[in-house]
């Protein structure tokens, strides 16, 4: 995308369904095994990742946590190779060496992945320190979630970026849960945002179910950081349909809770917006989410079909330059 | 004696071990209202309640720091890592405040905590998640580290691991947690000494030295290798530290043939460790050099095909086996 | 002291003194290499810890970083047992295994003496934990440095103390420095207390220059907390008139700064106070800097002629029970 | 070649890959205005601006993930711990972002980083202060780990190390920093490569191994040795990983009799691995057990006495000698 260009909405509500249909889909793949080792889903989130997608540059760099499929196909990073990730195959966006928690795609900047609670945090911090040092204009967009910032690595990461002034858009995606620890029993304070003005970085609350309203608050922020670059904090109230990961039947949380939110459903949302005026009909959303199901239909056939990293690589991945210790 | 499982074992020590003592708490990531991340604190919330099973925000420096201070009062905390890798960002608690307090106090200030929870690859959770630390832990002095195999051990040892007097790390087999075997019953008072290890097979061609998820795996494998005509003696360490030097000399001296088979990374592994006292100690029993089968040295890759070429298992332990028998 | 009770101020302008002296001595003994390691000294910010002291209970905890002495004296720690520490004395108030960075006196409630930077932030939240678990109304005073404050620890220490809602009066001494690096170079924030509201917290500053000041904004915060357990924070503005440590030159801020500051000296201003209000004649002060003086004589002969901790003891103070491993 | 000292040729280092490289940045507390807490980032503040000499607040999880970040797109940035006993609280960095990068993402991000700083016990410092953290680093894949002894293996070192292309730590030896020792003149690029160790004396009764603070102690206690007719071969590991075994076993064969001597906590020391290894891949050439010499395995006390006692020192490596050597 060119500075001042806008991402087509229609296209974006369309990203909106790959991610849904494909999350939907790894979730059969990991309840037929085909999946491995942990596997969040963003079911119900995909608002936050695409506003924020839809108001950066291509040449922006974003990281995240370990619920980071949506990071990578809202990025650019192929169904296939996302899936192949799942699988573990050779064709993953990690080669099928990170797994669900740990998808990384160089050529679309996106910096993974990270399974650590809030470890990723100063690393998106380095990331813009990096813009800055070499006199650049990018910005990084640093996702986590609200059990995040109560970890040590949170807290000095935001204390750097604000005394460095560094360009980076912390975008905590509260979800309401850290598992099954709602925010009220994980944090001192009424509202997460508040913590910002801890480290005089400005902070505001955002509507993380309405794609408009993320892509438009994050544009502004964005352009503020491109003129003098800055920190700041947005913090997206939203919500998981799904379990913390498979293996979480979300107990600790009421189907009326959900339903409330299901209501809320951001693609649903974007998809009457756009109806209403006129730039979407039934027919063509029915045709965008079924290109949607047959791409993540492809791409579990794809998966299947690669090939396992080779085993006679196995020591390849361990130093740059295959140096063996 | 009844059967039970590993997870029940650890929960049967932790409520006994509550109320035994009312200065005995357990805390941790999602220990109390969801039941344990692995269910392992299942029913202690409804049954101690919440002032002393507590739920904390992900914080482990944090809570881990918490439990050291409360414990420098006479509080008995029992503190669970939701997994040992996770125990890195609260690592200098762990070791730096933890083991430091007695000595730098001049023997004023004792802590009596217990960090327990799962330790060690589990199945295809990646690189940031499949550490080992028992090797990190055993390191450093004033730490005590035990590592059961069993449910029997897994209750015994977690018991006298709270009633230490002494930081103890119970580093536990998420991949056991299910697994079953006999135990004592609940009024039979358990407790397995720390420091001792146990032969879980006796045998009179090599000794096979292991602990936690290896334990079954080479007892698999001793079964095989028994079809074979080795008959291979298994060394359960159960504790890193104190480490049983005398069990695993008497079976040296018995077998004379070492094979060493550990879960965490090679380089400075527990294996390692095992292997300078064995050759320093009696290094006239030996008939051939002592061999350890460990993860390989590389990051834990997700792809299972290559997660299980990197885990110790059973095609290398047989090799291993083999090649100090010159079978 | 009994609830309600206040310290006797004489006593407590004696104490400074004691400290005072103590320090300036140690400082001569380092020089004359009779201690080892890494030696802070306290000289110039007493009215922060006298005036802590002087507000709560002998009972109450306190707990502090590797700045410590003064601490320890300000407890009851005897000077011989203090100086004898230093030289690491068999004597000392950590048997000579602690040395100047960590002081220890169980029978006085001090809990240390930490010197990893907020690593006893944790710690003085467990303290507090242990009283709330008893039901106790003790409370923990936890002191730390303005360069702890940009540690993780910290960060999580406060969050816990405010989510569990536990007795502890968080003492920033805000020094201005920590080593050579200022506040303003090290924090993202006007001013220190700030940080306390990213936690609810209530907090405040105090003039750490005045006994007075701390000593009355400690014991309402202190007559809060035991009616109904909550943290509090208070940013102690002082200055330490030495280096960081005995190697340090403190070329990194002007011999003006420090002269303006001694003019604000502790001591000083108390004994001003104590005179004008005709509670302290010039004799009673010299008299009373004559005895801390003496007292620290005293402590240096004591500390001298105690004996070396017993080698063969070495591997006693590892395990509590004296295991092995 | 010129005599300059341990910690000029640390700066030197320091300031050629600055120079060379505009991606080489120095990050840490007191760096810069301060000129370093031991004074080797001294100058480099007033040579390359603050842009590259960069001061942090006391945050060492903060800007050791700084680094890494940065150095995913390419910067190439060293980081200074001012004693790496604080790298504890960073551990979760360096230990599972750092070396897992290149692995978790398939080979598409290395990370070029330095992380340098003294290690190991100073002087009366405590428990808390005097981690050597060399056995740890070691452990985990994906680390690269060296462990200067002179001046010139530092500066040859630390140069190599800056242009690596995975993450390396640089443990320094404080003690050392104002030693002395002759090193090529600064127009002459001096680069030593990790993974290769050095013979500093030559000897045929004993091989004994050591890195970094022993190595002057091993040659100061082999010179006396000689006086009893002991001819010790004093081989400086100078990497701990990679490890130089070619050049242990060579010394090996020649001698037949090990003492491995080191600064850290001697349970799963970097001598229990190096012991292993000797023992398995050169075992018929071993003609005594191998002995360690390192700390004693208690957190260090700060008394003087009792710190010379827990140090691996000139005594206990005399000792260790002779018993190789049935002396
Ligand atoms: C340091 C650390 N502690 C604990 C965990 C285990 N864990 C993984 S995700 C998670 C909850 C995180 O919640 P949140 O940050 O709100 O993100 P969400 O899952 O809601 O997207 C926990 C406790 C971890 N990965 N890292
Ligand atoms: C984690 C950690 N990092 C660095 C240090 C080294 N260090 C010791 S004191 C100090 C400065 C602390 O300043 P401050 O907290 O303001 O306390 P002050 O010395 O002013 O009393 C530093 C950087 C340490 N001890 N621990
Ligand atoms: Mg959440
Ligand atoms: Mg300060």
């Amino acid at each position: 995308m060119q500075p001042g260009e806008q991402r087509d909405e229609v296209e974006m509500l369309s990203l909106m369904l790959l991610i849904r249909r494909f999350e939907e889909r790894a979730s059969q793949q990991y309840q037929a095994q085909k999946i491995g080792g942990f596997c969040h889903l963003y079911i119900g989130q995909e608002a936050v990742v695409t506003g924020a997608v839809a108001a950066v540059r291509d040449d922006d760099y974003i990281i995240t946590a370990y619920r980071d499929h949506a990071h990578a196909l809202a990025r650019g990073t192929s169904a296939n190779a996302c899936m192949a990730e799942l699988f573990g195959k050779a064709t993953g966006c990690s080669r099928g060496l990170g797994g669900s928690m740990h998808f990384f795609d160089k050529h679309h900047h996106m910096y993974g992945g990270h399974a650590i609670v809030a470890a990723h945090v100063p690393l998106g911090v380095g990331l813009a320190f990096a813009i800055k040092y070499r006199g650049e204009d990018r910005v990084t967009l640093c996702f986590f979630g609200d059990g995040a910032i109560n970890q040590g690595a949170f807290h000095e990461a935001l204390n750097l970026a604000a005394l460095y002034k560094l360009p980076i858009v912390f975008i905590c995606e509260n979800n309401l849960f850290a598992m099954g620890t709602s925010v009220k029993r994980s944090t001192s304070l009424k509202q997460i945002v508040d913590r910002a003005e801890g480290y005089d970085i400005p902070g505001e609350i955002v509507d993380g179910m309405n794609f408009r309203e993320v892509r438009d608050k994050i544009s502004e922020v964005v352009d503020s950081i491109r003129k003098e670059p800055h920190p700041a904090f947005l913090e997206a109230r939203t919500y998981r349909y799904r379990g913390h990961s498979m293996s979480d039947p979300a107990s600790y949380r009421t189907k009326d809770e959900l339903e409330k939110y299901r209501l809320d459903d951001p693609i649903t949302r974007l998809r009457a917006q756009l109806t209403r005026e006129g730039k979407l009909t039934n027919e063509q959303f029915d045709q965008l989410d079924k290109r949607a199901k047959e791409t993540v239909m492809a791409a579990v056939k794809f998966a299947e079909e690669s090939p396992d990293p080779p085993l006679e690589k196995l020591y390849d991945y361990t130093y740059a330059d295959g140096a063996k210790a | 004696m009844r059967e039970i499982t590993y997870r029940q074992a650890l929960n049967e020590a932790l409520a006994e071990e509550l109320e035994r003592d009312p200065n005995v708490f357990l805390m941790g990531e999602e220990v109390a209202e969801y039941q344990g991340a692995y269910k392992v604190s299942s029913g202690l919330l409804q049954r101690f309640g919440p002032k002393r099973i507590i739920d904390t925000p992900i914080s482990e420096n944090g809570f881990a720091g918490l439990g050291i201070g409360a414990a420098m009062v006479g509080l008995r905390p029992i503190i669970e890592f939701m997994t040992f890798s996770f125990s890195l960002v609260a690592f200098d608690q762990v070791v730096n405040n933890a083991p430091n307090m007695f000595t730098m106090s001049g023997g004023q200030f004792n802590i009596p905590i217990t960090f327990r929870g799962p330790n060690g690859p589990a199945h295809q959770l990646g690189a940031t998640h499949s550490h080992a630390m028992e090797n990190f832990y055993a390191s450093v002095p004033g730490l005590k580290v035990c590592t059961p195999a069993t449910p029997r051990d897994a209750k015994g040892l977690l018991k006298t691991a709270v009633r230490d007097n002494n930081p103890v790390l119970v580093l536990e087999a998420e991949l056991l947690y299910s697994s079953k075997g006999m135990v004592e019953p609940p009024d039979e008072e358990l407790l397995i000494p720390l420091g001792k290890a146990e032969v879980k097979r006796e045998g009179s061609d090599v000794s096979v030295i292991c602990y936690a998820q290896t334990v079954p795996l080479a007892l698999k494998v001793a079964e095989q290798l028994e079809e074979e005509d080795i008959s291979a003696e298994i060394v359960d360490l159960r504790s890193i530290k104190p480490l049983d030097e005398k069990a695993i000399y008497d079976s040296v001296a018995k077998t004379h043939r070492v094979v060493i088979v550990e879960q965490d990374h090679p380089f400075c592994g527990v294996g390692a460790e095992v292997c300078y006292r064995i050759q320093k100690n009696i290094f006239d029993e030996l008939d051939a050099p002592i061999i350890r089968v460990s993860q390989e040295d590389v990051p834990m890759p997700y792809n299972e095909c290559l997660e299980h070429a990197v885990l110790p298992n059973a095609e290398k332990l047989t090799a291993a086996v083999k090649q100090v028998c010159y079978a």
